[in-house]
């Protein structure tokens, strides 16, 4: 038989003006299972704290109901003080007549009258209320990062700094990511090489750091605490601690002509290369479709210039099985494909700006290369047709974003910046040349931004169109570009030898797939979701993972930084301690009930509840079910509302519970 | 000689006795109260005229008399909360006189059968007040249709037992009367007249099974295989016994809230896979063959052991009402036909 | 028809690649009634007619059934709907199953459901059985005419019939054990601590357990129509089925049974879905 | 019911424990008076909100039930509201098909921060129940034996 204390809370006037709290109390001391109901003045008070503790210990009580203010305020106050007492917190319940009833019902008959039904109510519920324990979780305290860009690279560095071990995976041959082929970086100009190389270098060196590059996350199993990762170690053909990276082989590799990634095509590279100079590891990697030795069967020549020996032609991919606790997202973006075939049937390209058949229209990745002193052209502005200095040279803005019809409708939000960025770095090298900017609206906010846009119009003389580009045609060697000034109101044509396309940001490839493996949401166009746009901005709703950076949405490099240390943050304060400890009002199942529809696996939230198995001793299936891993579980019980045999049901809002008090509600 | 009653007669009384404010019941066809064209049965129930009730001898309602003396749901008493204490309310006994025209035979020859139980350990005040306020007025059925086995259990169109009055259809509007007890002369007084026509006896249902290889099957047969063979299409509802005059399991609930509520005695039905749930959790019928197994033994020889009568009357009502035609007839005439060599077998 | 069908049991019975055929027999009275033939020698027993109403697929959740090894079924088009309901819901492997469509003639099963029959031919089955070369175009107008007619009432009048209607319930739960989708193991009628559904076969426990075992079944309803055919109080269930497969349809474009492709509808949502009655 | 006294609707309040419970705590901390009759049941998330205790609220007598949770995409736990949507779009259908009086069953998402609207919305439902009276139909269902 349970034991219930009531506790009615005067809160000074602030309940006993409109609530006679005396009367409720003495209305519900009859109450089932009640044995003590009394009023005091100031519950929530170290006197009132201790007045419900004594009695607990007293009276024996096996629970206790306290009316006060809303469960908001001081549900925990009244736990704790309850544990203190050695009650389980989880027994305490309380009745909120302050503000659901004293604070407005001035009716003081009506008021008192709610007040007690409120009361009978809460103690209904309490007398189903079980004692729980927290629930904990030993976690290890070690961290996957996946993509090796500037946000990567932020990340693992701020966990492997306090201590902890980081595994980052890049799916490329060097870390380093977009950034490390951008040329200046606005709103500063600073050369993005000289601000991230010495970070990746870090990366490189750190104690606290296991590097794969050329690998990618093939699985995921476990939760949040304990993730099993298998990385797929690509065969690269150089035995990465046998290489010295002294670039014989590189030097002496007879296939030459190979298109370099790194300089998005406008460039070659050998079969065996580092990505660019500065790369890390600074380690070769052979590309097998361009290897003589794999094509034809001969040639060896770098194994054979090699000193070291690390040419390995019988390298083998490699599975390796990491155990870490927590995981950062940083996986990145593309561009939009423009006019190449669209990965999707909601996405339409832009076939009437020429790119990909006439040369010198390139993209705003590909022009950073133009741009950037270790470029394919050495720093020197030269077009990719015939090697010329453009004079006149049109940008385009909004290529892709913001337009429906081509299925992104949102906007790239970095394309304004480069875009100014870019035709400052053109004037600076071009002086008697003309930038042209076709742009939509132009979005700078930011520290200093609008200020840089404003330079590159006033001071580097860019001349800004508003409106949009329709055609691009080539005659004589010159594209002529098509569009409308909208601001003057006439059709404009311009003569240029280079056209850049601001071109949408996507995800980077894979993003979906991988967001799958992880359980983690991601939007129609494949941006991953985070738990919470504004509480919650670098979590996600599968426990133990973060994101950070352009794989959660476009956005610059402060930015993406910024939210890569806040990942970091997170993941350091899930590591602070050595089990991570939950609120036990988490779902369970009747396993012995339940008809394994697993209707309530597919309608949770959390990827919380795993189908499983109920095997006898001997190993034998004795039936299906569903199952919640407590570790993930956020007490949301929306699989409680799905079970149709309510085989599932939620701790501290059980079916008791709830129907004990709808059902006191007579 | 014999004495007749005319429909015109008969109906004259009904409204006669609806009009005096007593209960009067027979087999009617259930309207819907609209017309979605769901065909629906016809069934035993209180009629507000007289021109409701089907009286030509060849209905055969899809409930059994049992819900006029053993409702569904018969609250037992109330309970209201006060304070600390807990106030019992006792339930009003029935009082109001219940008139059955145009029952089956073989639907009041259950109420004997039934007596026995609800006056074995433990009279059962409301049903033997039920039957005390209760005049029952058969007609011998005028035809049978391929559930119907009454001669198999004993009994025939024309069983009287159960009856206070058996009507016997002369043509289509007279009856030959059978009073049967003084309660039944006395509810007829003065609407017969004596006459010399009596009704021809009307045709039987062919014997389906022997009554003496059923019980010499059930004897030694409890592990035989056709227990299983037979029943693996039982799907485990209650339409069965739900419509059998003779079922009369129930189960005692509480239903309730905060304030109070009452306790009530609920039918019960042993096709039921939770019927035998342990609080333990244990189950001993585990599966549907050892449930119809049950149900056979209880109707066949666990109440004729105990009070020497079947719990059966062959009405047919279980496999017609079943959803899969699975019922006492079917499960009986497999076993009984069952080859006798197989006795021992395990 | 029925030659076909017996030969094709007995091979799948001889060649062991099942221990068990699901089908009809012969009962009394030319009715059917659902039987199991486990040997070669009885599928003699089977028959196909127009009055092999029951929908087997409730069978196939079943421990006696499972326990007899694996099974082919019987299905005819309407039936069918459930086997793809069950395997979404886990409920079944269809890699262990053998599924022998029986298609129905024009003139074939009679049943109220027939009315409004749109495809006569099983679609997904392993082996089909006769032809009935019939798709019916049927629009949504067609699908539940029966509901639309009812819903003309007022909701009092509504309200009056389900009062007289189910005041006849006691509950037997022929509608549940009948369904092929009500397979849970213990249903929430059936719950004690805490009682969401009265027991009692009163008016407030047959609203409370009609309204839930329609619920439950909403999205997940195939319109089998068994639940009305076997209750003994014939009680026309099938406008609440009805009712819920037509929010179904017309707010989720979706129909139980009919996309194998299409994911069920409960236990998801969408973003989109409407709202205008939330305040 | 004597005459002098008006009636006074029972209404049962579902709501979720993040957005709907806390714009009524704002309507107490902004002391926004509204009529005595809404109990209100805490529960965390609209999605833990089944359609058996809206009927179980009318066997207990109310005569007017509300469920309340946060705006879509507002969700505590990201798509509960979303799952109750779907369920209420279905249970409607149901409800009208068994003349169930629909207009004694409101749905709503009421912000935390819309202290005003919870008032606003529970003093209107509240006058729409006392103008319907009892809801005498399922009483009665309740009380048939």
């Amino acid at each position: 038989m349970s034991r219930i204390g009531i506790f009615i809370c005067w809160c000074g006037e602030n309940i006993a003006r409109n609530v006679d709290v005396e009367r409720a109390a003495a209305e519900v001391a009859d109450l089932p299972g009640v044995v003590c109901s009394v009023a005091y003045k100031y519950m929530c008070s170290d006197p009132g704290q201790s007045l419900m503790r004594q009695k607990i210990v007293s009276e024996r009580l096996t629970g206790v109901v306290v009316a006060s203010c809303s469960p908001h305020m001081h549900l925990r106050t009244f736990r704790k003080a309850a544990a203190m007492a050695g009650l389980n917190p989880y027994l305490v319940e309380m009745a909120n007549i302050r503000e659901h009833c004293s604070w407005v019902h001035h009716d003081r008959q009506q008021a008192t009258t709610k007040a007690v039904e409120l009361i009978r109510m809460s103690v209904a519920k309490v007398r189903a209320n079980a004692a729980l324990q927290p629930i904990s979780i030993p976690i290890t305290r070690r961290a996957l990062v996946i993509g090796g860009g500037v946000a990567g690279i932020q990340a693992a560095l701020d966990i492997a700094d306090s201590g902890r071990e980081v595994v980052l995976v890049e799916r490329e041959p060097s870390i380093g990511g977009k950034m490390a082929g951008l040329s200046e970086t606005f709103p500063t100009l600073d050369c993005s090489q000289c601000i991230l190389t010495p970070r990746m270098v870090d990366v490189g060196q750190h104690p606290n750091i296991r590097l794969y590059t050329y690998s990618e996350v093939e699985g995921v199993e476990g939760y949040v605490g304990n993730f099993k990762v298998t990385v797929r170690k690509k065969a690269r053909y150089v035995d990465m601690d046998a290489c010295t990276g002294c670039g014989q082989c590189w030097n002496a590799c007879p296939s030459k002509k190979n298109l370099s990634e790194f300089d998005y095509q406008m460039g070659n590279r050998t079969a065996i290369y580092v990505p660019f100079p500065q790369a890390v590891p600074a380690r070769p990697v052979i590309d097998r479709d361009a290897c003589l030795h794999f094509l034809k069967g001969k040639c060896g020549i770098c194994a054979k210039k090699c000193a070291a020996n690390a040419v390995k032609f019988d390298d083998q991919d490699e599975v390796i099985t990491e155990e870490v606790g927590a995981i950062v997202v940083a996986t990145g973006f593309k561009l939009y494909s423009i006019d190449r075939d669209q990965a999707s049937s909601k996405l339409a390209g832009y076939g009437e700006y020429g790119y990909g058949q006439y040369p010198d229209v390139v993209d705003a990745l590909q022009f950073e290369r133009i741009v950037s002193a270790s470029g394919p052209t050495g720093g020197e502005i030269r077009r990719p047709s015939d090697g010329q200095q453009p004079k006149s040279v049109v940008f385009i803005s909004c290529v892709g974003s913001r337009d429906n019809a081509k299925g992104i409708s949102y906007c790239s939000k970095i394309c304004c910046m480069y875009t100014a960025k870019h035709t400052m770095l053109y004037k600076h090298k071009v002086h008697d040349g003309q930038a042209h900017v076709f742009y939509m609206d132009i979005r700078s906010g930011g520290k200093n931004y609008d200020e840089f846009v404003r330079r590159a119009i006033e001071q580097d003389g860019a001349h800004y169109h508003r409106g949009r580009v329709s055609k691009i045609t080539q005659e004589n060697g010159k594209l002529i570009v098509r569009g409308v000034d909208t601001l003057v109101g006439e059709p404009l044509t311009i003569e240029a030898d280079l056209v850049v396309l601001a071109s949408a940001m996507q995800p980077a490839g894979g993003a979906t797939e991988l967001a799958q493996k992880l359980n983690v949401g991601y939007d129609e166009f494949g941006f991953l979701s985070e738990s919470h746009p504004k509480l919650r901005p670098v979590e996600t709703n599968a426990a133990g993972v973060f994101v950070c950076g352009a794989c959660q949405g476009p956005k610059d490099i402060p930015e993406s930084v910024a939210q890569a240390s806040a990942a970091a943050g997170k993941v350091l304060v899930m590591f602070s301690n050595e089990q991570l400890s939950r609120e036990p009002e988490v779902a369970r199942i009747n396993e012995t009930n339940c008809a394994a529809c697993f209707a309530c696996v597919r309608a949770c939230p959390y990827n919380a509840i795993e189908r499983a198995e109920v095997r006898d001793r001997k190993g034998q299936l004795v039936k299906r079910t569903a199952r919640v891993n407590p570790g993930l579980c956020m007490g949301c019980g929306t699989c409680v509302a799905i079970c149709p045999s309510k085989s599932a049901d939620l701790e501290g809002f059980t079916e008791q519970q709830v129907y004990a008090m709808v059902e006191s509600l007579v | 000689m014999s004495e007749t009653i005319t429909r015109g007669a008969l109906l004259q009384r009904v409204s006669v006795w609806i009009g005096g404010g007593k209960s009067v019941i027979g087999p009617r066809q259930v309207k819907p109260a609209n017309g979605s064209g769901q065909e629906v049965p016809v069934q035993y129930g209180r009629v507000a005229s007289a021109e409701e009730l089907l009286l030509s001898g060849d209905t055969r309602p899809a409930n059994s008399l049992k819900e006029f003396f053993f409702p569904r749901h018969e609250k037992l008493y109330g309970y209201q909360f006060k304070g600390r204490q807990i106030e019992l309310t006792d339930t009003e006994q029935p009082s109001t006189e219940q008139i059955i025209v145009g029952g089956r035979p073989c639907d009041a020859a259950a109420l004997p059968v039934l007596d026995h139980l609800f006056n074995w350990d433990y009279r059962d005040e409301t049903f033997n007040r039920r039957r005390e306020l209760t005049t029952i007025v058969t007609i011998a059925c005028r035809s049978f249709d391929s559930h119907c086995f009454c001669t198999s259990v004993g009994s025939s169109p024309v069983d009287a037992r159960g009856s206070d009055v058996l009507l016997l259809a002369v043509d289509a509007e007279r009856y030959e009367v059978r009073f049967v007890t003084e309660k039944g002369r006395r509810l007829l007084n003065g609407a017969t007249t004596t006459a010399n026509e009596n009704a021809t006896e009307p045709a039987a249902p062919p014997k389906r099974f022997e009554m003496e290889q059923l019980k010499e099957f059930l004897a030694g047969g409890y592990e035989r295989p056709e227990w299983k063979t037979t029943t693996l299409r039982c799907l485990g509802c209650g339409a069965c016994a739900y419509t059998c005059p003779t079922c009369h399991c129930f189960d005692i609930v509480d239903e309730g809230n905060a304030a109070g509520g009452l306790r009530a005695r609920n039918w019960d039905a042993c096709q039921f896979g939770l019927f035998t749930l342990h609080a333990s959790g244990h189950n001993p019928r585990h599966n549907q063959a050892e449930r119809q197994r049950q149900r056979i033994h209880h109707k066949f020889q666990i109440y004729p052991d105990k009070f020497g009568e079947t719990l059966c009357t062959g009405c047919g009502n279980c496999t017609r009402n079943c959803p899969v035609g699975l019922g006492v007839l079917s499960v009986v005439e497999a076993i009984a036909a069952a080859p006798r060599e197989n006795q021992s077998q395990k | 028809m029925q030659n076909e069908l017996r030969q094709t049991c007995r091979r799948l019975l001889e060649e062991g690649t099942v221990q068990v055929v699901i089908g009809y027999g012969d009962g009394t009275d030319g009715q059917t009634f659902p039987t199991f033939v486990t040997r070669r020698d009885d599928v003699e027993r089977l028959v196909w007619n127009e009055r092999c109403y029951t929908n087997l697929a409730t069978y196939l959740t079943r421990p006696e059934i499972l326990a007899l090894g694996k099974a082919a079924i019987c299905v005819k088009a309407c039936d069918e709907r459930a086997l793809v309901v069950l395997e979404k819901e886990s409920q079944i492997d269809r890699s262990q199953l053998v599924v022998i469509g029986l298609a129905c003639s024009t003139d074939g099963v009679k049943q109220p459901k027939c009315e409004a029959c749109e495809n006569r031919t099983p679609r997904w089955a392993n082996v089909t059985i006769g032809d009935a070369a019939g798709e019916t175009a049927k629009t949504t107008a067609d699908r539940y005419a029966a509901l639309q007619a009812f819903m003309q009432k007022t909701p009092d009048e509504r309200m009056a019939y389900w009062k007289t209607e189910l005041a006849r319930c006691v509950k037997c739960y022929a509608c549940r054990q009948v369904c092929p989708l009500c397979y849970c193991r213990q249903c929430i009628a059936d719950k004690n601590r805490p009682v969401v559904i009265s027991t009692s076969a009163t008016l407030k426990g047959s609203f409370a357990w009609q309204i839930t075992r329609a619920f439950h079944l909403g999205g997940r309803c195939i319109g089998c129509d068994e639940c009305t055919r076997v209750c003994p109080a014939g009680i026309d269930l099938r406008l609440l089925n009805l009712s819920l497969a037509r929010a179904a349809e017309e707010n989720f474009n979706f129909r139980a049974g009919v996309d194998v492709e299409a994911e069920p509808i409960v236990g998801a949502y969408s973003e989109r879905d409407r709202e205008e009655f939330i305040r | 019911m004597s005459e002098q006294q008006p009636f006074e609707p029972k209404i049962v309040a579902y709501v979720c424990n993040w957005c709907t419970y806390l714009g009524a705590d704002l309507a107490g901390t902004n002391r926004l008076e509204y009529p005595a009759n809404v109990r209100i049941i805490r529960l965390p998330c609209t999605g833990r909100i089944d359609f058996n205790l809206i009927i179980k609220a009318f066997e207990m007598g109310a005569d007017a039930v509300l469920v309340s949770g946060c705006h879509p995409g507002d969700c505590h736990y990201t798509a509960g509201n979303f799952h109750a949507r779907r369920r209420w779009i279905l249970f409607r259908q149901l409800l009208e098909t068994m003349g169930i009086d629909t207009r004694r069953v409101h749905f709503s998402w009421i912000s935390a921060a819309e202290g005003k609207k919870f008032q606003q919305f529970v003093t209107e439902i509240t006058e729409t129940a006392r103008a319907l009276g009892p809801y005498q139909a399922y009483r009665e269902i309740c009380q048939a034996e």
